[in-house]
């Protein structure tokens, strides 16, 4: 078994026009910049894939990353809880102009319903909107005297991920906070593509430390330094 | 009684259909003998719902780690690539579709796909464990059994008596004299022994077989 | 206009009331600045959505590591025992009621305990993040607040005209002038500044001070 | 912050008749033996505390462990997936005698519940057992096409796990498979109390490996050399 794959555009080339894409990532934390960037790459060249739905916790920011995929038109809807950054130029106008669709989600039911989706849970009750405009169109239902909101499992057609360090087995790792979803959108979506800074032989990775087991994960390529988005940013990266 | 599979036979044939690099869980008991036939060249990662994913073969006696057990309590050892992880994520793993085979024992499979395999009925003290969960996550959930009971009965039948594991769950059946997939709430015959008669077959089936195309089932001595 | 306690002043005054211990998460901007006013001696646990439990302060200019922040976007730093997780266990730890302490900012604060901070209307882009997940997450969910808006508004009101992010979920309200706590769905006036007359708290509150047993807000300079 | 106690019986005293009692554990790997022991003692002792309700994947094999505490008659009830072991006469008698409750749950339902109970969810649908007896009386709803059962969060006032290493803030790792149900019920209970086999400084456990976060777990206790039930079984050992 050798998940492994040597380039990076071969390893995203599955993605389609109108897919919905699971993006690991808190702001840029965990942003897999260089699996994003073969895909826009391949929009610039193509023409695909476009039309996309963006499942990230943000909706991008600056001109890297998410944001650079909606600079580049590939984007028609975002499913997040924040789509404001310290650059939220990129989203906002399109947003504005009615060319990108919002689904708004409160974090922690968004990270619940993607880990739903990935555990053969349809639909679970959180307290989470309950009362509130979010809420709104959902069933409610009472348990033990207080009120919660149905909410539904979220999946994709496809998570691209950064991870730290993997095996050809799919076995994961992660950097610190760059954890945050990706090892819930790799068990939500149909196909789970994975930049990691570093690849071990199976056994490099003690099996207690695995954070995502390889069953999880599709395709691996390797990305020894990876640019770090909040870094890009700071450095002042243009489109 | 015509000649039949042995258990080892059964485990055989059901080897041959798991697909190199499938992720698969063999239930307790009979179907853990399935892990011996795996074809040479393929590669096969076992789950067990304990929290344990690429585990291998049993240790040499003496050699046991008992916090390193499969869901049937027997010691187990580690492939490179494996891990570990809690109750939850293993279930998630199961519900959330992600193994590619689970095979189980059965005491009755409805043609409908209905499972019975973990209660015989009141008498006893009732236990399930995984079974009703696997039935729900496997892409392809497989039986292997006996044709008939021990007292000659079909195993494979119109609807199911006992308490059901799972409705509409099964894929695929191996049995002692015939491999029978479920497509559209019936039995279809796939394979059978080429010293049994379809009539002789289908005596000791619990509903039809639909048998447009069938093969035969050849299994070496094991 | 009277005198008013300082935002330092206001996070200063909701510090004292973090117990030695205590398990606490504190929301974006203006409450990221009462772990400034930590008593001493006490230890606190500090929580972060992203997945990071027991963060420090930030680390010196030029020396951050951009994949360890917090749920503001900041740079932070680990204390000994930190642990890092992913997003769905960290919103068990705020949903399952693991925290201590949530500090939350606030537009209106209804004295049914009703919270508005997410959204002023529907022309801008609306943004919610952890906040709807936090004030049902803590066992104790506090407000800092002006006890005013920029033009002279109770922020402590009968009913919140602004989009709701919980019902009945805040526990106390920390304002420049007051300190309230919510009870039976009423504003019960634990702590004011010796500087401002009841009725004068009153005539800029938005409905109805309890004001049974009532304490001087007494805060340093900060 | 110091959650280290150095007395067993002590770490204990909180359990009182009639509570509801996680036990970390999936047959012998994971069962906290000497926690359980100290219960037994003072039970033996005091006759206290009696009337619990025991949630684990089973329900005690041989005559240690759960199933000392079946033979000491300190059960009502047991919570679990699969109450048959090499060796289950003391729940087996005692159920059927009618002198133990027990609720049986499919073991990917008991996990999830556990889950859920820690997570603030208070209910969840699932396809286990959909069509089944486990599933008569319990809400059913369709999602998609699909039929599922909509099963209810699991508590207990006290979890009694077994870890590997902890730290005095309570960060916990587990020793392979013994893993199990342990850190779902550390979320899952009022009150979380370990007994490891090593205990580090705060720091000693890299964030990054730290499977149970310290804000589960209330009290450590130091067995520095634990029992494995397993092991004690073949050993031979009795009641």
């Amino acid at each position: 078994m050798n998940k492994i794959q040597t380039d990076i555009d071969e390893a995203v080339a599955g993605i389609e026009d109108g897919m919905s894409v699971m993006i690991g990532g808190f702001g840029g934390s965990g942003a897999p910049i260089e699996l994003i960037d073969a895909l826009i790459d391949r929009y610039k060249r193509t023409g695909s894939p476009g039309n996309l739905a963006i499942i990230n916790n943000n909706a991008g920011n600056g001109a890297v990353g998410i944001a650079a995929m909606i600079y580049a038109g590939m984007v028609a809807k975002v499913v997040c809880s924040f789509p404001r950054s310290t650059d939220s130029r990129a989203f906002t106008e399109r947003y504005l102009a009615g060319e990108i669709e919002l689904e708004l989600v409160p974090q922690g039911t968004l990270a619940e319903r993607i880990r739903a989706g990935g555990s053969g849970i349809p639909a679970f009750y959180t307290p989470t909107s309950y009362g509130t405009q979010l809420a709104e169109g959902k069933p409610v239902a009472e348990f033990d005297g207080r009120h919660y909101v149905q909410e539904r499992w979220l999946k994709a057609d496809v998570a691209i991920i950064k991870a730290e360090i993997a095996d050809a087995k799919g076995n994961l790792t992660y950097n610190k906070a760059a954890r945050n979803f990706a090892p819930l959108m790799a068990m939500a979506a149909e196909t789970t593509i994975v930049q990691a800074s570093r690849i071990v032989d199976p056994g490099g990775i003690d099996p207690e430390h695995v954070v995502t087991p390889g069953i999880f994960v599709d395709a691996i390529v390797e990305v020894a330094e990876p640019a770090q988005e909040e870094a890009l940013l700071r450095a002042g990266a243009q489109s | 009684m015509t000649a039949k599979l042995s258990n080892a036979q059964i485990a055989w044939r059901a080897a041959q259909d798991i697909p190199d690099g499938a992720y698969v869980n063999l239930g307790i008991g009979f179907p853990e003998m399935v892990a011996k036939f795996k074809p040479d060249g393929r590669e096969v990662i076992y789950h067990t719902e304990n929290g344990v994913l690429d585990f291998g073969e049993a240790p040499p006696a003496g050699e046991e780690d008992w916090d390193l057990i499969n869901a049937g309590k027997k010691a187990v050892t580690l492939n490179p690539g494996a891990s570990f992880f809690h109750h939850a994520d293993s279930f998630a793993m199961v519900r959330g579709g992600h193994l590619d085979v689970a095979i189980l024992g059965a005491y009755e499979v409805a043609q409908t796909g209905d499972l019975a395999n973990w209660s015989t009925g009141p008498k006893s003290v009732p236990a399930v464990g995984g079974a009703m969960d696997l039935v729900h996550g496997a892409k392809r959930v497989c039986v292997i059994t006996d044709h008939v009971t021990k007292d000659g009965r079909p195993k494979l039948v119109d609807k199911c008596a006992l308490p059901l594991t799972g409705v509409g769950c099964v894929t695929t059946v191996y049995t002692s004299l015939a491999v029978v997939d479920i497509v559209n709430a019936r039995f279809v015959l796939r394979e059978k022994l080429p010293s049994i008669s379809l009539e002789d077959l289908q005596a000791v089936t619990g509903a039809e077989l639909v048998a447009d195309k069938v093969g035969d089932l050849i299994v070496p001595e094991v």
